[in-house]
This record gives structure tokens, C-alpha cells and sequence, in this order.
């Protein structure tokens, strides 16, 4: 309804392959972003801040880098969350150990870091598939959770290997506050997630899919099936990497291993799942909904006073959680992203059905 | 001395395994029958576990209690072929496994909202004072568990082998649309396949829950599971058996001989590491056959 | 020579002829695009300069070849730039394009390749290639043929081939020594030069090449440009047949005068999609067109949800109330205005917007009657779609609705420079610039519909209304008389039924006779879906027009037509008392539609005579036997029973009883 | 359109003594056969006969225990399918195997990826090279795209499209590798009269427009002996014929082994 595309005819390859070939859906994007980088830091208070906002976006670009390696090439990983750890303790060791290194650098080689590891465990892949593929990710989980408490070097030797980063500072400004802190997870997110739009809408992505949909296919029209593979667990491990990093330094600023257990690795499959397998918008909308799921029903716990127990209702909660996946896995398998695509079909039709 | 103790070791870990075993079976009969690859079965051996001690707190006689949690089984097993496995029908089998999670969710809840989150001490009257054996240190309790295991495969083989439901069990997990078209309707299929995992899960729930007492950590046990499969293959029952007794032995040797060198604790991810190892040599499992793409 | 009077936005008085108006646009709006075409998934794009080059590349290509003043270059194929270039190339050199019906078949097009002395041939693919070679040996004049889609053609041997782009480069070729040859024979052309020759649709009889002059067309183009305010932002699409007159005046000559884009769309099935990523401004459609489309909009919307079946129906409602009234300025209430306003956000625009209508200034319909409901349909939507009356003989145009006085009856008041007159016997006679030179080679017919005065005998029966406006009632030849002197106005009664969306095709007589019978076509999509809804099964079109239930529906509508005639004195006496409907769809390709989907009477009447000797006996049943040709060539023998039966008629007095 | 207008050339591919097992089962035995530049060569046979299997060895996906291939006149060792692809084999197959979450056009450009060369940094940026690369093989899909009549439904998901469509689809893919060699599984298999007709088409003017030497399997004996410039026959695995349509068509052997056979 609101899409009035009559009028609007590409004459170059250029224009038809835009990312957002319509413009109405080009000028919300660019409302969307104005949005986010001048009104919420001026208008939301820390709370929404620290609290809402940077976790959903830190999560997105988790899910994102799951989404890379599940949703577009099909191998299913359980072990995100230690991917985001080895960021995490990669940038504080290169912040503390080569102070002299800008802290998006820390960032950038805690992500090379991360998707070197991911390619290590990602090896497998060319043998095993499917579940046995999954459970042998699960052995990343472990192992990295264990290595990174084990040997104390990777924690310079805290106590229960918790690392405390310095305070970020980007050309000699430091961030303090919460909108400092947003502005530039939002910064870092928005960029790549760019990126990986522009690489699934490659050549890149492309042989992804493909050896999601069909590999023996693929492998006859001349796709290379273990580097596809690897260059999606690299890429993916690249995007938890770098989230692991931001989780340490911009959100929690005190973090141990087990920040990053499995169930942080199912949080972030729950978001691709419920977000829409394959979409980059789907890990933005799996993420906002898993963030904000658990704060709505505490709120709703609140409504009812104090006429429930606290323990009580943490149970509630994992019940409701699992219901939602298990009811929306049976309303719309394809996630959020799905609806929304549906949504936008119907209103660009409007007013026939289809 | 020294051999005598790596054997000590060795039958510790065998015996353990064949408790990793026993949940892995759960996995096992789930992934033949219907093809769902049920990461709920480490939630429903806790949920089997907690409701029979509960029951018995409740001060119901042992074989009351253990028939209360059967059936208590069988209601959650029919409830979830209901409500979650026929809206999925013809889902691809990774949208199955994000349900079981979600299951996995509801479930430890559910156990918890109704049962409490209390640590019980399950006391099932089995000894546990080690046994020598040819100078080796056994418990007695690991045997006659391995025992139950062993009596447990032996009537789900029975089962399998010479019941009607049993056979046609098989032609599913053999061909679902063969089955299908002699008639068997797979709906029943999958509650009677759910309520025999649910069955078996009270079994591997009542064993571990004795050993470490009925508490949320026994969700964890299913984790350990895992490996055993990827060992033994997903759908063959003796992989199930034979895979538990390598995991649960070489992870116990692992942990005595190599752990010292590491720090200790590689018992969270050695038979991960393991099984992964061994799939890189043999990707179908120890009894998976091999398979040839068909193009 | 005459003194023109030069208005604003229009050409200068030099550029008389289209290659003149070529340059003038190449020189002052070179880079506007002036044609474009989707082609490779994008829109490919020609500016006035490049369109320019283009054509000038074909013209020396051309007359390397030897083509020449007064030669005749034919044009077959679907609207492609190429093609439309292959008609100012030809007129630059002095020759006469002739565009030929894209979808006839290789015996039609052997008659007027004949008839029009073809020396080239400029074809768009290997299937008209092919059409072409089959008949050349009956058309010695026919020298050349020039594809423009080199595809299959590889291993075409014959000598009289060759391909658009050879001859375009072979044309770049001969002009390096000829200097300024294009300039020249641009500058050699003049207004009175015959700028097309189009061949009529042949209602009656074999076509004939109406021969028009660039004068003709330009002076009736630029009357369009400057009523309508049209200017070279406007955008029009090119779906119709080259060869039609409408499409010439639309996407040719106006683009030509106003400096405006046309578009060319992919393909046959895609026109839908590209008429909504194109959005022209601009739109011609003959009535069935717009009744498809209506028909598109009711049947999707049959699918909607029930708020939203509701709300558009709310909203059709209330459009139909206030919108005309909207359009024509006229006053409507404020309550109104605003609910209106309310209907554009959320049915109207939208609606227009996915047919493609969003930016439409100015929509056209001509060629036959358009249903009142439909009309009214897409004027409620706010677009404003005009009648106009006029034939290939007068270029076109003859009469137009002006804006704010727009009714679906009249076909409007004469055109700017063109005088109308009401003959004695009822025939619609004109006078102007933009009628035709001559018919070619048929002085006899000329002399016979153009007069001495230069008066052109329509050949349409009509009166003007008592607002001045023009009313067609029937081909004057059609109109006959019943056995007791009735008047009996076939193709009026026709379009009355035509209007109801089950009918598709119908054919009454009834003259010289006791009373007025008729052949029906059921419209095959809307009554398979009303069939559907009530459950009916039915295998195909045979089988579905012989149910008694259609019978019935098709029984409704003729009574309602009925009933409408009653109302009018002159022609209460010609209701219709019996029909059938008949086995099989009325179709082109067996010779009883002309290519426009005209019904061909005569012919109809001979094929079937059988059934109408039966619609005026009292038998109830009648079988028909016919050999029908098959898609792959093969013809067979076709028997069919078909059942006759009565509708009421109504007496004047009767439908005043009942009203 | 004959096959003598064409211009066969030499030996393209030579396939000497091949023999392929799965573990005791024997798929191929000793099969030997020359394909030779632009001609069209058929592969019939019974079902089972080894035909997908020799389609297979050619283009990599299994490897023969015996025999060797030779392509272009260099002989091969045992080779990936995606090695293979890059010397220019293409294939379909007879289930149809396209991506089923791609749209066609994302399809056809999937059969180009061999062609594109920068790095995926510089599709992440899209800058400069990737994108320039990128629309021109926009621009050569599109000429597939309009070669094959598709171009109402470029941007629909394949798995939306009618079977046949998708056989074209498929068609459009392997074209869009620019192959040299085209192995077609079957594709007319499951067609209507008229679809039928259309691939045929299709085929012989891919033949004909691009050169292209194509090795098909079908079923359809009318279609085999129209088009094709020589045809071999299998029976349980072994090649029991071999040489122009007429020559087949005669062959005793054949006759008992296949057409006698009914099917």
C-alpha cells in the first residue's frame, strides 16, 4: 500500500542491483539509520543504552556471523559462542599486550583471530554433515570454553580468568558513556553488515548457497566445496569474533569464559531460527526479539505484583521461551524475516492478495 | 601395580559408558523412527528422574512411583508427538531439532515448576561398595547398572525383533513412505517411538540420578551423549553401545594419564575431540554405512 | 503554401516531415530519452541523438542497398526501436514503410506484400523470416528481407537476407564517402510525401493500403500535442500492432511531434509487468483492453481477504458516486471529498499503482464502444480516460472528448481543423488535413469514399447530440431493416452485449427478417470462475457454453439488453428473440475475426448459416458440422450440437409497468 | 538444420576401456567411447545401464577403478568435479538439481561463478572490480536468460517454477559456464509433447548458435534418433552399440537388448 513503485524502471544493471532496488524501501533505511545515530543517543537514557540497545546490536552481529555460516551455506554450527570468546580474549590480549595498536585494529585481528580458529574447526565440515557436523562444533564449545580457563595466559593470569579491558579509546577520545559506547557498536555493526549483504549478494554467497541447496551441483558447475565451506566458517567466526570483542569491551567490561557458554550459543542460533534462516534482516529481528522477549515478561510478572515467585517465574520464562520456538518453528519455519518479506509482497500488491 | 590400575581404570570408564550408552539409545530410537534428531532427551532424563522422586517424596512405594513416572513419560511423549512432531511433518530435519531445543525449554520448566528445584537424593537400595575382582577396585553399583543397561537393550531388541509395533518401527526407520504405504500410520508410530525413548530415559534417569543426585546438571548428561553418536552413527543401536564404552573408557584414561598434563578438566570436551578425530578417518560412524551420492 | 499558426511547445514550421522532427529533437533535446525498449532485464535506452545515429545508419544502409524514393520497405514484428527506426529510415529515403500484422499468417501477409509492391522487408525474428520465404516466390517485387534478431539464422543461405546490424554497419560504411548524405534526403523530404501506408483491417473484403501523407499525420499529431498539453517528459508504452493506426499516432507520430519516450515492452506476457515498472503518462487502449483489465482486477480481488473485499467495495462504491464528479470538476459534498481523499490512500492509488496507472495524465479508447461500467470504472479511479472517434482513413482522429465533458455514449466533438457533417442517409462525413491520400492502387474506392469536395465517407452511421457531441450507432452498411422496417442496428445490440463481462463475442441478425436472433461467445475466464464458484464442472470452453445453467446466465443478460432497447422507440422493435451459444470461440486464425478482433459478418453469416436458418425455425436443437484447422497445421472435421432458445422481449409499455 | 551443415570435428573426448565398480558391484565394464568436436552424441540404454554412471565419470563425480579418460587430448587423472568444470564440462542432471532458494537469475549467475575472479574482500566492499565483474555477467546471463525464453520469471525463486521450466532453468545453468562439452541427463524426461519440443529446440541451437558438444541421455527414441549425430547404447553396463542413429537403429543386438525389451 504504502509502495507506490508504478514509474519506477531500472536502465542499468547498476540500478536493478542495488541493494534496495525501491527507494521507498532506500529512504526508510536512510530515516532508520538517522534515527539510530543522532536521536537514540540523544533522547534514550542508559538504561535502554547499556542495557537494551547495545546487547541487541552486539547479538545482531552474532547472529549475523551464525546466519553467514547456517542460514547461506547450510552448516550448522552450536559452538558461536566460543567464537565470540576467542574475540573477546584476542582483543584484550592485543590491547594488553600491544597497547600501541589502535583499538579498531584490537577488534579487526581479534575477528582474524576468531576466523582462524573458525576455519580450524571448520575443517570437519568437508567430511561430516548435518547433525554430525553440529555436534562436532559442539566440540569447539567445550574445548575453547575449557582452553580459555585452563591457561591463564589468555586471562594474564587473573583469578578465574576473568578479563577486565581498559577503558576504549579511539584517537585519544575515550568512551565513557553509554551513547559513546553505542555509537560505536552501532557504528561497527552497521558497517559490517553492509559487508555481508554485499557478500551474500556476490559471487561468495552465491556459492554458499549452493552448496546449501545442492552440493553435489555445485561442485559440478565448479564450485570448490571445502574452501566455500571454510570461507563461511572463517567469515562467520569473523563476525562472532569481532562480537565476542565488543561483548568484553563495550557491554559487560568485566567478562569471564563462561559468558560465552553453549547456552549463549543457542541464544544466538534462537535468533537466526526466529529471525529467518538466511536473511540478513532476519538476525537484526531474531536478535531484537530474543533481547526484548525475557524483558517483556518480566515486566509482565511485574503486572501481576509480587503474586508470583521470582523462581517461579524464571521457570515461566524458559517454558514461554521454548513454546515461542516451538510454536513459531510450526507458524512460519522461515522466521520473522519471512513475515516481514510477506508483509512487504502484500503491501507492494495492495489491494489484491497476490 | 601399574596395570592393574590402568585396567581399574579402563572397567571404570567402560562402565561408564554404558551409561553414556543408555542415553544415547533415547537419541538413537528417536532419530530411526522418525528422524528428529531429539536434543530434548537429556531434558526428559531429568524430567523422568525428577518426577520419580518426586513421587517417592510424596511418600508412594517404590514400584507406585516408578509406574506414576512411566506413565508421566508416556503423557509427555503423546503431548509432544501432538502438539510439536505432526505440525512439523515434512519440516526439514534441522527445523525438527530447533523444536526439540525449544521442547528441551519447556520441558526443564515444566519439570521444575512442578517438581520444585530442590536436589533430590535418589536412593534406588543398590550397594555401592567397590568389589575386587583380580585385585581391581569395581563398584558394585556400576555393575548392576551396566546390568539394568544390558537387560534394556536386550528387551528393546526383543521388542523390536518380535512385536508387531516393534516390526513396524522398523519398516519406519527403514522407509517412511514404504511404511506409509502398507499402512501403518506414522502418527502412532512416533507417540509409541517417543513414549519407548521417554521409557528409556526414565531407565538412564533413575541410574544417573542416583549417582549424582536428581538436579538440573543432569540435563548435561545428554551432552555427553552426543559424541557417543557421532561415534556410533545416529541410528544403529549396537553404534549406541559400542560408542559409549570407547567414550566412556578412552575419557577416562585420557583423564588420568593426559590430564595432569593440561590442568586437568578435559573431560568437558575429550570425547568431542575424540569422535571428531574419528570421523575425519571414518565419517559414516563405526556402524553407519557408507554412503555414495547419488547424482 | 499555407501559413501555419506557430503555438507554444510545438515544432517549427520547417520540421514538416517525421526525419526533420528526428533531427530537431537530436539537436535540441539530444539527451531526453526518445525510445526504449526491456530488453536483457533492464530498460535499454536510446536518447533523441543516439535514436538519431540509428536511424541514419539504417537510411545509408538502406539506400546502399538501393532502396529509394517511392519504394516500399513492410515491417513485421512486435514494437521493437529497430522497427520503429525502419519507418523514419524509410521515410527519409522517400520510401513508405508499410507495417504489416505481426501475428498473421503467411497467406495474409503474401496479399499485401503483393498488393503493396514490397520491394524490402525489415522482420524482427526467424519466425517471420520463415513466413516471409514461404511466400516470396508469389511477391516478385519483394527483394530483401533484414532481421533483426540474428538468432536461428545462422544457416539461412538464401541471398536475399541480411541482417539489421550488417546493414546498419554497411551504412556507416557507404556514408564515410557519401558527406552529409543523411542531411540531404532529410532536407529532400516534404510534408505532402507519403509518410506511411496503413493497411485497414479488411472488415469487408481484402485490406486495403490506406495511403497517408507526413502532412496528415503531423497536423493530427500536433492538434493531440496541443489539446492535451503533452510534452517531452510524457511517457507512453508501444503494445499495439505496428501496423494499426492507433499505435501509429500514439507511438510514432505524436513521440515524434511532442519529443516524448516510448517505451517497448519485453514481451507479450510481460506488457502487465512493464506497464507498471514503465508508469506511462500517457495511455492508449482500444475498450478491451481496459474490460481485460477490469475483469484482472475483479477476479484478483475475488481472492482478498474479507476486510479487504470490503473496503474495496466500499470505496468502488463510493467512486462511482463522487469520483467522475471529482475528475470533471463538478461539485461533490466536503463529507465526500474527504472519504475520497480517504479511498486514495487506501484503494485507489494503490490500485493504480500495481496496473501501472499511477502517473497517467491522460488515457484514450477508441476502435469500438467501451461498456459504460468499465468507462466508469477507471474514471471513478480519477484516471481520465477520453473516447475518440476516427478510422486509419483520417489518421486517426475524427472527434475527441474534451476534458469535463466525458460520457461513455458520445465519442465527443470534433477535433481541432476537422469538420464534421451528418449526411442525409445518416453517414458520418469529415473533412481535414489528416485524411488519407488515396487507397493504393484503387482510385475507384478513393473516389468512392473521398468526394470530390474532399469530404470522406465514414461509412459509420451516427447523429450529433443535442450538446454537440458525436453519437456512433453502427457501420452504415450494417444497419438494416426487419421484415416489418424496424430499425435494426446489429453492432449496437452487439456492444450492449458485449458490455456484460460473461459475453465475449455476439453476432445478432435480423436483417430483412421477422426478428432479431444472435450468436453469443461465452467469455471463457469469467464464466469458468462462475462456474467454479457454484461447482460446475466442465472440461473446456464446448462444454461449458452447452450447459443449460450458462444458458440461462446468458438468457439474463440478453433480457437485460432487452429491456434497454425497449426504452428507445426507434429500436424497441429489435430486441433479440432467439440465440444460441456457440461451440467454439470466434477466432482470427479461422478467418472470423479481422485481426483487431472485429466481427467479420458476412463471412459468419455464410459459415454458419445452417444454425441461423435454425434461429429462425422453432427447433430447439441444431447440429453444426465444420473443419477446423489445428496449431500444428493438420485440420480435422468438428461436429457439434448446440441448443436454441428464447429470451423474453419486452413491450414499451411493459417496461413502463415494471420501472 | 542438418547435422552436415555442422562442422564435426575432431575427437574431443576419448573414454578408453572404462570400468567402475561400487564395491562389488560392477556399474560400467570396459566401455570405450569417442566424442568428437560440436556433434551431438546420445547415450540410450535401459534403465540401469549404466548411463547416469558414465555421465558421472566424465564429469569427475565418480572415478573409474580402470580405463582412462582423455579430454582435449590431454589424459586425465583422477579428477574433482569441479576440475572438471573448469575445463569446460557442464552438466544436468536427471533429477533436477538447481538451487532451490536461489532465484533463477541468482542460478544462472551461480553457473558463472568459475568465471569471476576477484576476491571476496572485494565483493564484501563491492567496489570497483567485483561490481564491474558482477554486471557483466549480469549482462551475459541475460543473453541465456533471453536465449531461453525465461524472461518472465528471471526473478522468481526456481522452486516456484513448473517442472519443465526448471529443466530449462537447469539448461540455462550449465549454458552459462560456457561449456565446451554438455552432458544433459534426461532433459526431456517428464516433458509434454510440447515441452518436449521447446528443449529440443533448445538443444539443438545451443549445438548449432554456441558449437557446443553435448553427450545426452534419453529415453525418448524419436528425439535420440532426430537429433542426434551418433548414439551409443548400454546394457548392464557394457556397450553393446555404437555409431550414426541409422547404424543403431539396425544393430541386432541392439534391438534384442532394447527396443525388444519393451518399455
Amino acid at each position: 500500500m504504502i509502495y507506490r513503485e508504478s514509474g519506477q524502471f531500472k536502465t542499468s544493471y547498476r540500478a536493478d542491483q542495488a541493494i534496495f532496488p525501491i527507494p521507498q524501501d532506500r529512504y526508510a533505511l536512510f530515516a532508520l539509520l538517522a534515527f539510530a545515530f543522532i536521536a537514540v543517543p540523544l533522547g534514550a537514557n542508559d538504561y535502554w543504552l547499556g542495557s537494551i540497545l547495545i546487547p541487541f546490536l552486539i547479538l545482531s552481529l552474532a547472529a549475523l556471523g551464525l546466519n553467514i555460516l547456517t542460514g547461506y551455506c547450510g552448516q550448522l554450527s552450536l559452538g558461536s559462542a566460543a567464537f565470540m570468546a576467542v574475540g573477546a580474549y584476542a582483543a584484550y590480549n592485543f590491547q594488553l599486550r600491544l597497547p600501541e595498536l589502535p583499538l579498531l585494529l584490537d577488534f579487526l585481528l581479534a575477528g582474524l583471530v576468531a576466523a582462524a580458529v573458525g576455519i580450524v574447526f571448520g575443517v570437519p565440515s568437508l567430511r561430516i554433515k548435518g547433525f554430525y557436523l553440529a555436534v562436532a562444533t559442539l566440540a569447539a564449545q567445550f574445548f575453547i570454553e575449557w582452553a580459555l580457563t585452563k591457561f591463564g595466559w589468555f586471562s594474564n593470569h587473573s583469578a578465574s580468568g576473568v578479563i577486565s579491558p581498559q577503558p576504549m579509546t579511539i584517537l585519544g577520545y575515550t568512551l565513557t558513556t553509554q551513547a559513546d559506547k553505542y555509537l560505536l557498536v552501532l557504528g561497527i555493526v552497521s558497517v559490517l553488515a553492509l559487508l555481508a549483504k554485499n557478500l551474500v549478494r556476490s559471487a561468495t554467497g552465491r556459492a554458499w548457497m549452493a552448496v546449501r541447496d545442492m552440493d553435489v551441483a555445485a561442485e559440478v558447475i565448479g564450485i570448490r566445496i571445502l574452501h566455500t565451506k571454510l570461507l563461511a566458517f572463517a567469515v562467520s567466526s569473523f563476525y562472532c569474533g569481532v562480537a565476542g570483542a565488543l561483548w568484553a569491551f563495550a557491554y559487560l567490561g568485566t567478562v569471564d569464559a563462561q559468558a560465552f557458554d553453549l547456552n549463549r550459543s543457542f541464544q544466538i542460533l534462537f535468533m537466526v531460527i526466529i529471525g529467518g534462516v538466511g536473511s540478513i534482516l532476519g538476525s537484526f529481528l531474531g536478535a531484537a526479539f530474543i533481547v526484548l522477549l525475557p524483558i517483556l515478561l518480566n515486566l509482565l510478572g511485574h503486572l501481576f505484583g509480587g503474586a508470583v515467585r521470582q523462581d517461579v517465574l524464571s521457570n515461566l520464562e524458559l517454558i514461554t521461551f521454548g513454546a515461542l520456538i516451538i510454536f513459531f518453528l510450526i507458524v512460519e519455519p522461515h522466521g520473522l524475516a519471512r513475515l516481514w518479506q510477506i508483509t512487504k509482497e502484500k503491501l507492494r500488491l495492495w489491494p489484491f492478495p497476490h | 601395580m601399574e596395570l592393574i590400575f590402568f585396567f581399574e581404570v579402563l572397567v571404570g570408564g567402560l562402565l561408564a559408558g554404558i551409561m553414556y550408552s543408555l542415553v544415547a539409545l533415547g537419541f538413537v530410537l528417536i532419530y530411526k523412527a522418525s528422524g528428529v534428531f531429539n536434543f530434548a532427551q537429556g531434558a526428559m532424563v531429568f524430567f523422568a528422574a525428577l518426577a520419580f522422586v518426586s513421587f517417592q517424596s510424596w511418600g508412594w512405594p517404590f514400584p507406585l512411583a516408578l509406574l506414576a513416572a512411566l506413565a508421566t513419560m508416556i503423557v509427555v511423549a503423546l503431548a509432544t508427538e501432538r502438539v510439536v512432531l505432526r505440525k512439523l511433518v515434512n519440516q526439514p530435519p534441522i527445523t525438527l531439532f530447533m523444536a526439540t531445543i525449544g521442547l528441551t525449554f519447556v520441558l526443564e520448566g515444566l519439570a521444575q515448576l512442578i517438581f520444585g528445584t530442590d536436589v533430590h537424593r535418589l536412593e534406588l537400595g543398590i550397594p555401592d561398595d567397590p568389589l575386587e575382582i583380580q585385585g581391581m577396585l569395581i563398584s558394585t553399583f556400576d555393575l548392576i547398572a551396566a546390568g539394568v543397561a544390558a537387560l534394556l537393550v536386550v528387551a528393546l531388541g526383543v521388542f523390536f525383533q518380535y512385536t508387531r509395533v516393534g516390526r513396524a518401527l522398523r519398516a519406519v526407520a527403514d522407509d517412511h513412505q514404504a511404511a506409509l504405504s502398507i499402512g501403518i500410520p506414522l502418527q502412532h508410530i512416533w507417540a509409541i517411538v517417543w513414549a519407548v525413548a521417554g521409557f528409556v530415559a526414565l531407565v538412564a534417569g533413575l541410574l544417573w540420578g542416583a549417582r549424582l543426585g536428581v538436579q538440573f546438571a543432569l540435563t548435561l548428561v545428554a551432552l555427553k551423549a552426543l559424541p557417543v553418536l557421532i561415534l556410533g552413527g545416529f541410528t544403529s543401536v549396537p553404534g549406541a553401545i559400542v560408542g559409549g564404552l570407547i567414550i566412556g573408557a578412552s575419557e577416562k584414561l585420557a583423564e588420568v594419564y593426559v590430564g595432569p598434563f593440561v590442568g586437568g578438566g578435559i573431560e568437558n570436551w575429550f570425547a568431542y575431540v575424540l569422535a571428531l578425530g574419528f570421523l575425519l578417518v571414518r565419517p559414516e560412524g563405526l556402524f553407519g554405512e557408507r554412503h555414495i551420492d547419488r547424482v | 503554401m499555407k501559413a501555419t499558426v506557430q503555438t507554444a511547445g510545438g515544432p517549427p514550421a520547417g520540421a514538416d516531415t517525421f526525419p526533420k522532427l528526428l533531427l530537431m529533437h537530436a539537436r535540441e533535446r539530444p539527451g531526453r530519452p526518445a525510445i526504449r525498449e526491456k530488453d536483457l532485464g533492464i530498460w535499454q535506452e536510446w536518447s533523441w541523438e543516439q535514436m538519431a545515429a540509428q536511424v541514419r545508419a539504417l537510411a545509408c544502409g538502406l539506400a546502399a542497398m538501393g532502396f529509394g524514393r517511392g519504394d516500399k520497405l513492410a515491417i513485421v514484428g512486435d514494437n521493437r526501436p529497430r522497427l520503429y527506426w525502419a519507418m523514419a529510415a524509410a521515410q527519409t529515403l522517400g520510401g513508405v514503410p508499410v507495417p504489416l500484422y505481426q501475428d498473421a499468417v503467411a497467406e495474409e501477409m503474401a496479399y499485401v506484400l503483393a498488393d503493396a509492391d514490397i520491394r524490402f522487408a525489415v522482420v524482427e525474428d526467424q519466425e517471420q523470416v520463415d513466413k516471409l520465404l514461404e511466400v516470396k516466390d508469389r511477391c516478385p517485387q519483394l527483394e530483401w528481407i533484414i532481421y533483426e534478431d540474428p538468432r536461428g539464422m545462422r544457416h539461412y543461405r538464401q541471398p536475399c537476407l541480411r541482417a539489421y546490424a550488417q546493414v546498419q554497419s554497411d551504412g556507416r560504411q557507404f556514408e564515410i564517402g557519401q558527406h552529409e548524405f543523411f542531411e540531404r534526403a532529410v532536407a529532400r523530404t516534404r510534408a505532402d510525401d507519403i509518410s506511411v501506408m496503413l493497411y485497414t483491417s479488411g472488415t469487408t473484403g481484402k485490406p486495403k493500403g490506406v495511403v497517408l501523407t507526413h502532412e496528415a499525420f503531423i497536423v493530427t499529431a500536433r492538434a493531440g500535442v496541443e489539446r492535451e498539453g503533452l510534452d517531452d517528459r510524457d511517457e507512453v508504452l508501444a503494445y499495439l500492432p505496428m501496423a494499426w493506426v492507433g499505435d501509429h499516432l500514439f507511438s510514432y507520430a505524436q513521440s515524434y511531434v511532442a519529443g516524448f519516450c516510448v517505451s517497448c515492452p519485453e514481451g507479450a506476457s510481460t506488457v502487465m509487468t512493464d506497464m507498471r515498472e514503465i508508469g506511462p503518462s500517457y495511455f492508449f487502449a482500444p475498450p478491451r483492453v481496459f474490460e481485460n483489465l477490469l475483469t484482472q482486477v475483479m477476479i484478483r480481488m475475488e481472492d482478498a481477504g474479507a476486510f479487504k473485499r470490503r473496503l474495496f467495495h466500499y470505496f468502488m462504491e463510493l467512486a462511482r458516486r463522487v469520483g467522475t464528479a471529482i475528475l470533471d470538476g463538478r461539485p461533490v459534498s466536503t463529507g465526500e471529498r474527504l472519504q475520497y481523499a480517504l479511498g486514495r490512500v487506501l484503494v485507489y492509488g494503490p490500485l493504480k499503482n500495481v496496473l501501472g496507472f499511477s502517473r497517467i495524465k491522460l488515457a484514450y479508447t477508441a476502435g469500438e464502444a467501451i461498456g459504460p461500467e468499465i468507462f466508469d470504472f477507471f474514471r471513478a479511479l480519477g484516471i481520465n480516460v477520453k473516447q475518440f472517434y476516427g478510422s486509419t482513413e483520417t489518421a486517426a482522429t475524427i472527434c475527441v472528448q474534451p476534458n469535463g465533458q466525458v460520457r461513455a455514449d458520445t465519442v465527443g466533438v470534433p477535433a481541432a481543423g476537422v469538420e464534421v457533417r451528418i449526411a442525409d442517409s445518416g453517414e458520418v462525413l469529415v473533412r481535414s488535413k489528416g485524411t488519407f491520400h488515396s487507397y493504393y492502387k484503387r482510385p475507384d474506392d478513393t473516389a468512392e469514399a473521398k468526394d470530390a469536395e474532399g469530404w470522406l465517407h465514414t461509412g459509420d452511421a451516427g447523429y450529433f447530440d443535442d450538446e454537440g457531441h458525436l453519437r456512433i450507432i453502427d457501420r452504415a452498411k450494417d444497419v438494416g431493416k426487419l421484415a416489418d422496417g424496424t430499425l435494426f442496428a446489429p453492432k449496437f445490440i452487439e456492444n450492449k452485449l458485449k458490455f456484460f463481462p460473461f459475453i465475449k463475442e455476439a453476432v445478432t441478425f435480423g436483417d430483412q427478417r421477422e426478428y432479431v436472433a444472435a450468436f453469443i461467445n461465452i467469455d471463457l475466464e469469467a464464466v469458468g470462475n462462475w462456474a467454479e464458484k457454484r461447482g460446475l464442472a466442465y472440461s473446456g470452453y464446448t462444454d461449458l457454453a452447452a450447459q443449460d445453467v450458462v444458458y440461462t446466465l446468458v438468457r439474463e443478460c440478453i433480457e437485460k439488453v432487452n429491456a434497454d432497447l425497449a426504452a428507445d422507440s426507434r429500436l424497441s422493435g429489435s430486441q433479440i428473440k432467439r440465440f444460441l451459444v456457440l461451440h467454439k470461440e470466434l477466432d482470427a486464425d479461422d478467418g472470423e475475426l479481422t485481426r483487431t478482433r472485429k466481427v467479420r459478418r458476412r463471412f459468419i453469416a455464410e459459415r454458419y448459416a445452417t444454425l441461423i436458418e435454425a434461429l429462425y425455425s422453432a427447433r430447439a436443437q441444431a447440429s453444426f458440422e465444420s473443419e477446423v484447422r489445428f496449431e500444428d497445421g493438420r485440420s480435422g472435421l468438428l461436429r457439434a450440437d448446440l441448443k436454441l432458445r428464447e429470451a423474453e422481449r419486452f413491450g414499451v409499455h411493459e417496461l413502463r409497468k415494471a420501472s | 538444420m542438418t547435422a552436415t551443415s555442422r562442422n564435426i570435428g575432431s575427437t574431443l573426448l576419448d573414454v578408453r576401456n572404462i570400468t567402475l565398480r561400487f564395491g562389488g558391484v560392477k556399474a560400467l565394464t570396459d566401455i570405450s567411447l569417442a566424442v568428437r568436436e560440436h556433434e551431438i552424441c546420445s547415450i540410450i540404454g535401459p534403465n540401469g545401464a549404466g548411463k547416469s554412471s558414465m555421465l558421472n565419470v566424465i564429469n569427475g563425480v565418480y572415478h573409474p577403478q580402470e580405463g582412462q579418460i582423455t579430454y582435449r587430448g590431454v589424459p586425465r587423472r583422477r579428477m574433482k568435479a569441479h576440475e572438471a568444470a573448469r575445463q569446460g564440462i557442464a552438466r544436468t542432471f536427471q533429477n533436477i538439481a538447481l538451487f532451490k532458494g536461489m532465484s533463477v537469475l541468482d542460478n544462472l549467475m551461480t553457473g558463472r561463478n568459475l568465471m569471476m575472479k576477484t576476491s571476496f574482500i572485494q565483493q564484501a566492499l563491492r567496489w570497483g572490480a567485483a561490481e564491474r565483474e558482477e554486471l557483466e555477467h549480469r549482462e551475459k546471463v541475460e543473453r541465456i536468460i533471453d536465449f531461453l525464453e525465461i524472461q518472465s520469471v528471471r526473478k522468481t525463486p526456481v522452486g516456484r517454477l513448473p517442472y519443465g521450466l526448471q529443466k530449462r532453468v537447469e539448461l540455462g545453468r550449465a549454458l552459462a559456464a560456457e561449456p565446451s562439452l554438455l552432458l544433459l541427463d534426461e532433459p526431456m524426461a517428464g516433458m509434454n509433447l510440447e515441452e518436449k519440443e521447446d528443449m529440443c529446440r533448445f538443444v539443438l541451437d545451443v549445438n548449432d548458435e554456441f558449437g557446443t558438444t553435448i553427450v545426452l541421455i534419453e529415453h525418448d527414441m524419436g528425439v535420440v534418433m532426430d537429433i542426434s549425430d551418433h548414439v551409443v547404447v548400454l546394457d548392464y553396463g557394457k556397450k553393446i552399440g555404437d555409431g550414426a542413429p541409422g547404424e543403431v537403429r539396425n544393430n541386432p543386438e541392439v534391438i534384442a537388448a532394447y527396443l525388444g525389451t519393451s518399455h
